[in-house]
């Protein structure tokens, strides 16, 4: 199995930033509903920003690059989400410092290291209806598969279809993290926009790294 | 969207440098991160207070910068907390070897971002302490969720504790004096309408022409229910008794009464509301020995109202009365 | 109609109580017929300041009342002119020896009314002097018509000429700095939404998502052109330009600049027209010394702004410094 | 031709009163086109003040009683038009002192008394788009009629086709005073509201005083 470099890694923000893009009115919509409405631009503002700094972030080992997403995604995003997956980034860089490639397992190894900040951070556990309840599947989902020995492609599409039944699974919950939460009762019956946008993380990594 | 920006993307910039050319003796706006300092900060041996948020909430907290109340406020995007790096570069600015206080509402946004800038600051050798205001008992508080949010005992909490911190009290005093305000806060705010975030351009929630949110955010987030819409009088009612009931205030308790618009509510209306609050208040034997009236906390041109009490003591009414020269609150001086 | 308010017959003088609640310190309510004194009238030997005019325009009047600003203040309905009797017991009740200024805004109503209060009071031996504010560029001047609506520099004038009676001027000198300011003072205002009139329960004026109205007055009467929603930019040019050309303002001109808000535009707007009038008017070499941004006189919950001009000379800066002590502005004290 | 009662009087004061609250909505509906939107309620709430009076204003000769409505109408409805027609009633009971009875020419001369008052406080001329413009056509018409010997009824009823006429005027013109004329071009097209109100005092007469 071949390893990822770091060009395929920043064709994955890239992807993942043109996906936010399509999909900012969307998240911001799924963001009004239950929070404040600003999931959307907000995310969409992080990733716009990474895109402007690509020659710097092209030309540098993985860890740099997760770096330079992170502190990117940290200063321009602001709210909740601009902390969390700031953090997500800034996480996983620490497992990469200096290297231009990695191998499926050790790529496994940085989402885990990413997931783990979030909820360093976050404080929010599965069900408490955040991007927790689609990165924590997704990511579980991916690792069984490297460890049961598939392909990048099986991994990373069953990572998607797992954080897809996350997001899904958000729906009916009464959300207990982030702004959600004011609701009560009133957030059931809405998926969680951070969970949302966590899939498209998935999406575009199925559509970009293998 | 009926706005007067140019655009969505360059509002909050455009607005903080009027504010800096409006008052320019006041305070400086710095770019590039975006925050907004006292004239003549930093204050040598005084504790700093820096606060922030989301914009959309004007006059807080630029408008609370200055003399007796903010050293710095971090504005970020319309309803979006700031960044860390702007609070970092705040906190750098405006600290004058005494320590700085941030003072920080309860969202979760607000919460991280504060708290990476405090680490940043700390690693380079500035005390930092932070204090998280969550006052609004329309929010179910429990260990499981993010807890209540931040109103309007935000700016009772930065006036009266940058009095402290003018009266060179240490930072651990400001900081437990932040928290003892916070303790004795309690607030609950209802829509008549939706905001429009500029970013959005079309209005949050949809709200019928009979009907109102009660116990709603100050981000345009929807509230706790939704009902047909009342009289003042029963609407100050639904707003006061869960706020008297929640601390709970007591006949013989001094407080202060504080009366907010939600940006859209004009005072010819605020003041029904403050006079029927004054009048239930007085009625339950609770005196209302200070008031604060008008927009200081606002969600952009949402009508509606929210109500803040805090129960005073001596030395917090001493520290409210004491003098305060800012954009939006100014007396004694 | 989405007010917080229990009746369009009651709102007036539930609103007044409420502000009396709120400032008892400062002024005092009277009713039937209504007016606002301060706490400490009459003030002997000081020539007593009186305005009013319809509500819906507060903190315009009852908000001025206080040190350095207005003796008293009498709110009509909404909208509408108060009547004699209110006007000559509030002036009876200011007097304190030195004569009695009725400062009035130039509309048919407020004129007439105002008056016959004075024919009554001059009929009991007070003297009264009363200066007409006029200072709407939006509407054409002229010897056949009802002549220019008072609008923005009322609010300026009251502050100047309170600020002199305070320091012992007398009617005569009051009176002729009064004529000062409004010969120094233009306005122009624009609204983005009509607002509604409490009796009337719905918008005076339908203005379609994409229109805006230039040269409105603050009843929520139409403006004299509609056009096209523009940017803030091209806004605040539209409405500057006129008045700069007026008076006119030139190079080299000292002049405090206020934007005010019709009531539903909140500061973050505001800040982005005050930056750009600023920015405008800076690069006209017309030197912006003295500010005032905010909802002064405003129309109900109208979402729109108006920007005032006046020219002010040493005498006129050093009373716009000059303490005061009201609802709605407070400084030096 | 018989005299004019005091008790006539009054009820041609409460028809007009009813006259007004019928008309309310209509009446601001005109001032919100060209002026304020108050001139219904403004005259509504003058009106029903007097009606509270009624007691006392119905045993006291006409000139009491028109001085009674008269300050009522000043202090209670405010506006252009509460000193306006608060001058005309004021003005007109000075000529009515004592009396309890008035001949048709009589209550001829008390109408363009009130005239002149409001003519005196308001500076407006016919043709100002005002109150004036239906008025002065309806008192004169009343004039010329009981001068050439027709009865009460023809009188009234040619004052008020007048003061009609006088009103229909109004539409066209671009207004000089009051508040309408801050909109200079944009107020023609739309009758006076003020206008509008004086065409039911005069009709009110018609139906209460012959
Ligand atoms: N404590 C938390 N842990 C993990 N994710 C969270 C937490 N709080 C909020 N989130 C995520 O952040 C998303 C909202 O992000 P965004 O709208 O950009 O920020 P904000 O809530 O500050 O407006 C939520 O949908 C949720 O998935
Ligand atoms: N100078 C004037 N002379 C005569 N009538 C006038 C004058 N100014 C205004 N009016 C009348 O007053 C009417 C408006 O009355 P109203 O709406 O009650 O008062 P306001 O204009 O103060 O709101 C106008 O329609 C007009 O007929
Ligand atoms: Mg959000
Ligand atoms: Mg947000
Ligand atoms: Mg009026
Ligand atoms: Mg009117």
């Amino acid at each position: 199995m071949s390893n990822i470099s770091s060009s395929q890694i920043f064709t994955w923000i890239e992807r993942y930033a043109a996906q936010i893009a399509e999909q900012k009115d969307y998240l911001t919509q799924l963001d009004a509903a239950i929070g404040d409405g600003d999931h959307g631009a907000n995310m969409h503002r992080g990733l716009q920003a990474i895109l402007v700094k690509k020659a710097d972030l092209q030309n540098t080992d993985i860890g740099a690059l997760l770096k330079g997403v992170a502190m990117t995604l940290i200063s321009t995003v602001g709210g909740a989400s601009g902390a969390l997956y700031g953090t997500f980034f800034l996480q996983a860089s620490t497992l990469a410092g200096g290297k231009t490639e990695l191998s499926p397992r050790e790529f496994g190894s940085l989402l885990e290291k990413g997931l783990a900040g979030i909820v360093l951070r976050g404080k929010a556990a599965v069900g408490d209806k955040t991007m927790i309840d689609a990165l924590q599947p997704g990511i579980k989902a991916y690792k069984d598969s490297i460890e049961s020995g598939e392909t990048m492609e099986q991994a990373l599409s069953k990572a998607v279809s797992a954080a897809d039944v996350g997001l899904s699974s958000t729906t009916p919950l009464i959300a207990r993290k982030g702004r959600a939460s004011y609701l009560g009762e009133r957030s059931a019956g809405h998926p969680d926009p951070g969970a949302s946008s966590t899939v498209l993380l998935f999406r575009s990594a199925a559509e970009t790294l293998c | 969207m009926k706005k007067l920006i140019n655009s969505p993307e360059n509002v909050v910039l455009e607005s903080i440098t009027g504010l800096g050319a409006a008052f320019s003796e006041l305070i400086k706006i710095h770019t590039n991160p975006n925050y907004i300092t006292r004239a003549d900060a930093p204050v040598e041996n005084k504790v700093a207070l820096v606060s922030g948020g989301g914009s959309g909430h004007e006059p807080m907290h630029g408008g609370f910068v200055g003399r007796g109340m903010l050293d710095a406020a971090c504005p970020g995007a319309v309803f979006t907390s700031p960044t860390p790096d702007q609070m970092f570069e705040a906190t750098k600015a405006v600290n004058g070897g005494k320590g700085v206080l941030h003072i920080v509402k309860n969202y979760t946004g607000d919460v991280l971002n504060f708290e990476m800038a405090a680490d940043l600051a700390r690693a380079e050798g500035i005390e930092v302490e932070a204090v998280v205001i969550d006052d609004d008992v329309a929010v179910k508080d429990s260990l499981w969720t993010a807890g209540r949010r931040g109103v309007g005992t935000t700016v009772l909490a930065e006036k009266i504790c940058g009095a402290a911190a003018e009266a060179g009290h240490s930072l651990k005093e400001v900081a437990a004096l932040c928290q003892n305000v916070n303790k004795n806060g309690r607030s609950m705010g209802m829509a008549l309408t939706s905001c429009i975030v500029p970013h959005a351009g079309k209005p949050t929630f949809d709200l019928p022409e009979d009907e109102m949110e009660i116990g709603i955010g100050i981000h345009g987030e929807p509230g706790r229910t939704r009902t047909k819409l009342k009289s003042a009088d029963e609407i100050t009612e639904v707003l006061l008794q869960p706020i008297v009931e929640d601390l709970p205030y007591k006949s013989g308790d001094e407080v202060l009464l504080f009366v907010n618009s939600m940006g859209g509510t004009p005072l010819l209306e605020l003041f029904v509301v403050y006079g029927k609050a004054h009048e239930i208040l007085t009625r339950q034997g609770i005196k209302v020995t200070r008031s604060l009236v008008g927009p200081y906390i606002t969600s952009l041109e949402m009508a509606g109202a929210s109500i803040t009490l805090l129960k005073l003591d001596d030395e917090m009414t001493k520290l409210w009365d004491a003098p305060v020269l800012t954009p939006a609150l100014r007396w004694g001086v």
